[in-house]
């Protein structure tokens, strides 16, 4: 065996970080290479500048044993690696055709594509391994297993034996990573070299050879995934002891604070997406809820915080019928809100920390004095979270974006939870952000169940929702199919109720 | 006469007849206005001969005044340029500026005309004479002068009469400037109607809606109708006020033109400014492709002599509207002492107003046009003013 | 604290100052390559700028602008693009000159009437924009260009011949009959005199500096202080963040666009307030789009565009001067007030980048330092 | 055939449908209301002739926003053009120079546009309003240096440029004339057809012939070929154009600067076809317009045809219709339309859009009863209220492109 990849004292600085700081990494041919650390350790610019995406400060590359020097990823393409970003790199409107065969497109004369030559070609790929895909669908069409598959079709498309992997299981449901996995160990077998990051111990475990940990924009160590465990590696990733979601004793009251009645919800198109949802959630209580995403959780909490009507049903909250009340009614009413992605929908980005803060909580002191904002009151209470909730930052003043994604998480979620609210509903809370920053949000999740409060809580990390919920309802195709105890279920079994496999009381 | 005057040698018409509107001082002699009238309005179009030439006639003419003071001419927004009105009023400027030797200043409001009042003030700061050409500036220029009582301001366009305190002058120094072009263009309606021979005319105005251009309009219908009452006449305005597109479109004046003429209309007349330049180029395509030739009617200058080569065999004739003439008067005026304030209205008894021979192509109607211009001086016509 | 309060002030000049320097200097070439002379082109801009008449004439200029900018301004910060403050000011300037000349109204009250006629009509203009956006999704960059149209083109070239003043025979000129003087607002070249002499040469400044200076306070308490104004930005920032937030962000378009066209209503009232008092001929127009210059100019900034509406009317003040005394062609204003706009906003955008930078770099060493 | 089924029909059935029944509501009115102008050939050729600036500058619109970078500078590129168009037919003799340099001259405000945008990260509407008041000076100034000096030119306008001309289709439109005759036959409706058909095929001016024939050009430019793709991935995801080397600076300099190549040459058209001369602010708002129209066909340059026609229609004919009467019809062909949207609408259950329709439909059927001539504002207007109503009923299905107006840095967010 020899070694396709060889990094050799790699760094790369950006302004204030040292992304990469002399790395060093090698992969042999044929195997399955995982790359472990935590946010912000600097895996994504290892790979992005082995693809040629971004060009590193030093360092030396090989390939195959050869010195290469990439200016874009045509030349990394040229040497027959691919790579599959940590967010899918698809334009939505592009058939999956046309998405697959960009920048590497046959034509006939004049830069005319050819289409046929195309598909056929994609044909070949797809039945070489075992990757089906209708190459006329549209993109904005595809589920999000279908475009991991048309992502890594793109990447066997042009025909690359090195493929790197950026975290494609972040999105996926187990069955789906099986499946992933299946197809990860064929492409082995016929000889192709896979990088794969992941946050997720267990299934690096599982899947690879060797694994390589970074820490803070270090190589610390290359092991044999045979000779560790998952404590192991996330000792190594973070010098200390894999932080678990687990919950102790239950402090589930009978008092109801958040009652869903009846919830039916339609798409643009007029059909159910959520059809006819009821549930309770009592104080000092935490309901999961499982399901792939896609499967109408969206449009549920959307319809539960206010953000859009419901065909039907009402919502109460501590009794009280909010069914007609505004977002910021219900806010006031005592609801707060995690939402699944801290930059589309939590954040002012360009704003400072003590605005993103206030966001809200705007009509309220100590943010509002009547109809003013409260510059000081607001700055006061900002800090409070700063410290509180261990968000890092040189002030309350600097603008969210200079923020890594674990502070800014722990900033929405000091927001959230520092006004006392009754119900909380958490989207996918710990979502792309390292093992330190998880154990401070799951840390923070707990004590406000022990005081008392409600919450709701959506995650794709199903180990999160096992540990930290009270109950689990599964959410299928619009409607919950299933109510489970989180002390009786594993990840397993609850992927196959997410998938529609498993039936309440049920056959397997 | 009644307007004879110690500086010019001889009376014009207007100042024989003694009309209460006419030209108050007579600056000009007659054969200086023979001799302009010949000339093209613009400056690039007249020869240097024929510089030299007036320049002589000029200075043989012991009663021209003198002056080397500055005159401050102002445009409205976008009027520079147009080869029609203003420029006829910077070749009035052009002739002062030899003849009688003052100097001159220009300018041109900015393109939101947030300046017109600033800009009279700028040049009132440097000129004991300041001409605005529009009337758009009526209301600054009455504003301004009241704060520049030794500065003389002339409007072009503008009577610059109190009408509701008995059609007095606004104040000493105000005078206006303003022309017959109903008469004018009843003589252009005449040549129309005795040269169609479809029996259907045309009339494309620039901006309908502020009452001057109807005055063109009204007078070259009531021309038409006087040669032939049976005459079809098609009127169409480009824009309407307060949209002054319609004097910038020649893009637009051509389509017009298009459906005009092929509606069997075999002659136009515009009263469009710049947008003119359209009406020509209808007239040639359409003539090209019908094979019959159609003409056009130019206006305010001599366009025969600035138009294309191209386009001049199909402009029959020009409404001649002698701002170079009244520019060169107020002028002459302020230099021999004379300003005089209130309106001096330019019509065909002073040749104020007219039509163009150059070309050649009414030579034949000559004597019939003449004869409604002596009607129309001697008032047995009256021309009216609306349509 | 010190230096980092100097280093910010250099921040903040480092672009206005480069894209000025930048536009002198290609306008320098352009003046050159004309056989103008550059120096006595803008000695003569200076000498003119500094006497008072010329200053008064500037700040009389840059009056509406800066109206017009806040007007701009209020959109774009909700990334609302209101291109039609153009014809929500003719209309509205045109609907108040016609409404104010039909009422009889004590001194002041007279004038806050027309003041409020301009503002309603200007905000329900705007409004019916954003109605169009909320309610059927109608892109506002386009409603506004359409409706800009219709209002000129439509309903003031409609509607106006019906309410022309009827003048004597013979008078030429057009326009709507004159506020009566009860509407008229004083000037203010009594409180210019206490400071400095005697205006003369009939220079008036406009009482409307008055009203610019309430609506840039205003603008300001309303944007940077005021609960609504936090809602306003933070939608712009972010509208699903704000919706997330509990802003109805169809309001928040309903409010912006709303308040937009009412200040933009008050973008005509020099012409009818202190100038000649009705809607007429020579009505200033194409305030609405040298509006958007401003704002942008002046990042939307209270003061900021204070600057660039100063800036804008000493150019426009300039172009009379220069082309009188003959130093250069009036074209030079327009091209260096292009120039300026693009060097500013390229400049801005590359200060940007390096706030930026450091902001992060300041983030990270605080994580370094706390972990 | 379903309205659903319709829609998923392609453009170039689409259109030609749309446009049938168009043609067959307008001979509808008519002949009820007597008059011939509506789908009269030289009706047909002027709104032609005046949809092709709106149509090349709203062309050259979407291969900008195609490629992510969106341009309110149009307007100003579009004067750049009329300047160097008159001034390339000048200089050289021929107007097909004054075509080369005005599209050259439109290319140049394009590449500004992109360096600012693109280069820079100056946001797009920022660098479009600047580039809007540059040009109109620039070009002002130009001429003050250029055409003041030559015979017939002066500051704001240049001397008569020679027309491109145009050619008149043989066989159909011209001496057997198989489309003038069937005109002629006056058969309902048959004849309005042939009589569009053979407007569009007579005289048509080279510049029109260029600018149709740039519809199917750029929509095939765009889907078909790999420029059109690499170009579509700049404005739809340029990350993941990047991340397959494509080099996203580059493609949208190249959609930027052709965007500008085409509003100069939208720009040269309205001189070397329309007016033959240069004239100051001739553009007259027309690059905003080809922006709307650009929206309004929903970034598609079948649908930027359609918006040029709507737009050039009733300002054509407005222009042709001397007494006023077919304008006036107009309305009834409005309300006719808004009939059409209201039933669809209530099948729909649509009931809102349907009651609007309604009431705007029997608005514009009150207006057309009660005059007899359409009063003189109404042509000017006729057209942006057209537009808005399209909108006000069509906007909803608009999908631009998703990263249109995004700054773009290389390396990612
Ligand atoms: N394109 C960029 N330009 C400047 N700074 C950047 C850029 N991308 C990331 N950063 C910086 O990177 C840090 C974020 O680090 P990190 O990669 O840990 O976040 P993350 O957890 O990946 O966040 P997310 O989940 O939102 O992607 C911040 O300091 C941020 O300012
Ligand atoms: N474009 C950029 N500009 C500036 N800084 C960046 C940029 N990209 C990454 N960084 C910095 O580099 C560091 C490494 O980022 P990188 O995305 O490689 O981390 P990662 O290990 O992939 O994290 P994650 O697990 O969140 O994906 C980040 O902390 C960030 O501060
Ligand atoms: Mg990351
Ligand atoms: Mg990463």
């Amino acid at each position: 065996m020899s070694t396709a990849i060889e990094l050799i004292g790699i760094t790369k600085r950006f302004p204030g970080v040292i992304a990469n700081d002399n790395i060093n990494f090698s992969v042999e041919e044929g195997e399955i290479h995982a790359i472990c650390g935590e946010n912000g350790a600097g895996k994504s610019t290892l790979m992005k500048i082995l693809y040629g995406m971004q060009p590193a400060d030093e360092g030396v590359m090989k390939v195959n044993g050869v010195e290469v020097d990439f200016s874009s990823p045509t030349d990394a393409i040229a040497a027959g690696i691919g790579m599959v970003h940590q967010h899918f790199m698809l334009a939505d409107q592009f058939s999956v055709i046309e998405n697959v065969i960009l920048g590497s497109e046959p034509t006939t004369v004049g830069g005319i594509l050819d289409f046929d030559t195309a598909k056929t070609h994609l044909a070949e790929v797809g039945d070489a391994y075992g990757l089906t895909i209708d190459p006329d669908d549209f993109v904005s069409e595809l589920e999000v297993g279908e475009r991991q598959r048309v992502e890594i079709i793109k990447v066997l498309y042009r025909g690359a034996n090195i493929l790197i992997l950026d975290e494609p299981t972040a999105v996926l449901v187990p069955q789906e990573v099986e499946a992933l996995f299946d197809n990860l160990r064929e492409l082995k077998a016929a000889g192709s070299t896979i990088i794969f990051i992941d946050h997720k111990l267990q299934e690096v475990l599982e899947i690879s050879d060797r694994i390589t940990i970074i820490r803070r924009g270090k190589s610390i160590t290359t092991v044999n995934a045979a000779d560790v465990t998952a404590g192991d590696l996330a000792e190594l990733m973070v010098g200390e002891e894999l932080p678990s979601p687990e919950t102790t004793e239950s402090t589930v009251t009978d008092v109801v604070a958040l009652e869903v009645q009846n919830i039916t919800v339609l798409d643009e198109y007029g059909r159910p997406v959520v059809h006819d949802v009821s549930f309770k959630i009592h104080q000092g209580e935490v309901l999961g809820i499982a399901g792939i995403e896609g499967n109408g959780q969206g449009e549920l909490v959307d319809a539960i915080v206010g953000m859009e009507r419901p065909l039907s049903g009402s919502v109460y909250l501590g009794g009280l019928d909010v069914s007609l009340k505004s977002v910021r009614q219900r806010r006031d009413e005592g609801f707060g809100y995690v939402p699944k992605d801290r930059h589309e929908a939590g954040l002012l980005l360009v704003a400072p920390l003590w605005e993103n803060a206030a966001l809200g909580h705007q009509t309220k002191p100590p943010f509002a004095k009547g109809w003013w904002i409260d510059r000081k009151g607001s700055h006061q209470r900002t800090d409070e979270i700063r410290e509180r909730f261990d968000v890092r930052s040189p002030n309350a003043d600097v603008a969210a974006h200079a923020l890594s994604g674990g502070n800014q998480q722990k900033l929405i979620i000091g927001r959230e939870l520092i006004g006392d609210p009754k119900v909380i509903i958490l989207a996918h809370p710990t979502r792309g952000i390292d093992v330190g920053a998880q154990a401070a949000v799951w840390n923070e999740i707990r004590s406000a169940r022990a005081a008392g409060q409600a919450s709701l809580l959506i995650s794709a990390d199903l180990d999160e929702l096992i540990g930290l919920s009270d109950r689990i309802v599964v959410m299928f195709h619009g409607k919950l199919v299933a109510e489970l105890d989180p002390a009786e279920i594993t990840p397993r079994l609850l992927g196959s109720y997410m998938t529609g496999a498993a039936l309440q009381g049920g056959a397997q | 006469g009644g307007g004879s005057d110690d500086v010019s040698t001889d009376t014009t018409e207007a100042a024989a007849d003694g009309e209460g509107e006419a030209m108050e001082d007579e600056a000009m002699t007659d054969e200086e206005m023979a001799a302009m009238e010949d000339e093209a309005m613009d400056d690039e179009a007249m020869d240097d001969e024929e510089m030299a030439a007036m320049e002589d006639e000029a200075m043989d003419d012991e009663a021209m005044a003198t002056g080397d003071f500055n005159v401050g001419l102002t445009f409205d927004v976008g009027g520079r340029g147009d080869q029609s009105f203003n420029d006829s009023a910077a070749a009035g400027i052009d002739l002062a500026e030899s003849q009688i030797g003052i100097s001159s200043s220009e300018a041109e409001p900015n393109a939101d005309g947030s300046n017109r009042a600033e800009l009279l003030q700028l040049q009132a700061d440097n000129s004991p004479l300041v001409i605005a050409v529009g009337f758009l500036f009526e209301n600054d220029v009455k504003t301004v002068a009241g704060d520049n009582p030794d500065t003389n301001f002339a409007v072009i366009d503008s009577p610059m009469l109190d009408f509701d305190n008995g059609a007095t002058p606004f104040a000493d120094n105000i005078a206006g400037l303003t022309f017959a072009e109903h008469e004018g263009s009843f003589l252009v309606g005449a040549a129309a109607a005795l040269k169609s021979e479809t029996g259907k005319i045309g009339f494309i105005g620039g901006v309908s809606g502020f009452g001057l251009i109807e005055k063109f309009e009204a007078g070259y219908i009531a021309g038409a109708k006087a040669v032939n009452p049976d005459i079809e006449i098609t009127s169409s305005y480009i824009t309407e006020f307060p949209d002054f597109d319609g004097f910038f479109a020649p893009d637009r004046a051509n389509e017009i033109a298009s459906a005009m003429y092929e509606g069997g209309a075999d002659i136009i007349y515009h009263a469009a400014g710049g947008s003119g330049g359209g009406l020509f180029e209808a007239a040639k395509s359409v003539s090209e492709a019908s094979g019959s030739k159609v003409w056009a009617i130019g206006v305010d200058s001599d366009q025969y002599n600035t138009a294309d080569d191209e386009v001049k065999e199909y402009i029959l004739t020009s409404m001649l509207k002698r701002v170079d003439v009244a520019v060169f008067q107020i002028i002459h005026a302020q230099a021999a002492g004379e300003f005089a304030a209130g309106n001096t209205v330019y019509d065909l008894s002073v040749d104020g107003v007219g039509y163009s021979t150059t070309g050649g192509f009414v030579d034949d109607i000559v004597d019939q046009l003449e004869d409604f211009k002596a009607q129309i001086i001697a008032g047995d016509i009256v021309v009216p003013t609306e349509p | 604290m010190n230096t980092s309060w100097t280093r910010r002030l250099v921040l903040a000049l480092a672009a206005p100052v480069s894209a000025f320097v930048f536009a002198f200097l290609l306008s320098s070439i352009v003046l050159i390559l004309s056989s103008y002379n550059p120096i006595a082109a803008y000695s003569e801009m200076i000498n003119n700028a500094v006497k008072l008449e010329s200053i008064i004439d500037m700040l009389n200029e840059a009056t509406p602008l800066y109206i017009s900018g806040v007007a701009a301004a209020i959109g774009f910060r909700m990334n609302l693009f209101n291109i039609g403050v153009e014809g929500q000011y003719q209309l509205a300037a045109f609907a108040a000159a016609v409404i104010g000349a039909k009422v009889v109204l004590p001194n002041g009250l007279h004038m806050l009437f027309v003041m409020g006629v301009a503002m309603i009509v200007g905000g329900l203009y705007s409004g019916l924009a954003g109605l169009l956006k909320v309610t059927r999704g109608v892109n506002e960059v386009i409603s506004t260009i359409m409706l800009n149209s219709v209002a000129t083109l439509g309903i003031i070239a409609g509607l106006f011949p019906r309410f022309l003043e009827e003048k004597a025979d013979g008078a030429v000129g057009l326009g709507t009959t004159p506020l009566a003087e009860t509407a008229w607002i004083p000037n203010l070249n009594g409180v210019v005199q206490i400071f400095t002499r005697d205006i003369v040469k009939g220079r008036k400044l406009t009482g409307i500096l008055v009203v610019a200076i309430v609506v840039g306070i205003l603008y300001h308490l309303f944007i940077n202080r005021s609960r609504l104004g936090f809602d306003v930005r933070a939608t712009g920032m972010n509208p699903l963040a704000a919706k997330v937030g509990g802003v109805p962000s169809k309001k928040m378009i309903l409010l912006a666009m709303g308040l937009s066209g009412v200040v933009a209503g008050l973008v005509g009232l020099p012409d009818l307030l202190s100038k000649s008092h009705s809607y007429d001929q020579g009505f200033t127009k194409l305030r609405g789009f040298a509006g958007i210059a401003v704002a942008l100019l002046g990042r939307n900034h209270p003061g900021g565009m204070v600057g660039a509406a100063l800036l804008f009317a000493f150019l426009n003040t300039s172009s009379g001067v220069l082309q009188i005394s003959k130093t250069a062609s009036s074209e030079i204003v327009t091209i260096m007030q292009g120039i300026i706009l693009l060097a500013a906003v390229v400049a801005y955008q590359m200060v940007a980048q390096v706030r930026q930078r450091e902001e992060i770099k300041a983030a990270s060493e605080a994580t370094g330092a706390n972990a | 055939m379903s309205f659903t089924q319709f829609q998923k029909l392609p453009a170039y059935y689409r259109w030609p449908i749309l446009a049938f029944v168009g043609i067959v509501v307008l001979a509808l009115v008519q002949e009820l209301t007597g008059q011939g102008l509506l789908t009269s050939t030289t009706t047909i050729q002027t709104a032609l002739k005046w949809a092709m600036p709106i149509l090349i500058a709203g062309l050259g619109g979407l291969l900008s926003e195609r490629c992510g970078v969106v341009n309110i500078g149009l307007e100003g590129m579009m004067i750049l053009g009329t300047w160097f168009g008159a001034w390339g037919t000048l200089q050289f003799g021929s107007p097909w120079w004054g075509l080369f340099f005005g599209i050259l001259g439109g290319a140049m405000g394009g590449l500004l546009h992109a360096i600012a945008t693109v280069g820079f990260g100056v946001d797009h509407i920022v660098s479009g309003v600047a580039i809007n008041i540059l040009a109109p000076g620039t070009a002002r100034y130009l001429s003050d240096r250029v055409f003041a000096q030559m015979d017939g030119g002066s500051i704001s306008q240049s001397p008569r440029v020679e027309s491109l001309g145009g050619f008149t289709w043989p066989v159909l439109a011209k001496g057997p004339d198989l489309f003038g005759r069937v005109e002629r036959l006056d058969w309902f409706i048959v004849s309005d057809v042939f009589g569009v058909l053979r407007g569009l095929l007579f005289q048509m001016s080279y510049l029109t012939a260029i600018g149709l024939a740039l519809v199917p050009i750029s929509a095939f430019l765009l889907t078909k070929t790999r420029f059109g793709l690499r170009l579509r991935i700049a404005g739809e995801n340029p990350l993941a154009g990047e991340s397959l080397g494509i080099n996203i600076y580059r493609q949208k300099f190249i959609g930027v600067i052709i965007s500008g190549g085409l509003a100069g040459m939208a720009g040269s058209l309205i001189v070397l076809d329309l007016a033959q001369l240069y004239r100051q602010n001739q553009t007259t708002g027309r690059g905003f317009i080809a922006l709307a129209a650009l929206i309004f066909g929903n970034w598609k340059a079948s649908g930027v045809l359609a918006g040029a026609v709507l737009f050039g229609y009733p300002f054509g004919l407005s222009l042709r219709d001397l007494e006023g009467t077919a304008t006036r019809s107009l309305l009834l062909v409005i309300a006719i339309a808004l009939v059409v949207v209201m039933v669809w609408a209530f099948t729909k259950q649509n009931i809102a859009d349907g009651i609007l329709a309604g009431t705007v439909a029997v608005g514009s059927l009150l207006f057309f009863l009660f005059t007899n001539t359409a009063p003189s504002w109404l042509p000017g207007t006729m057209p942006y209220v057209l537009v808005l109503l399209v909108l006000v009923f069509a906007s909803q299905r608009l999908r631009m492109p998703a990263a249109v107006g995004l700054p773009y840095r290389k390396g990612g967010s």
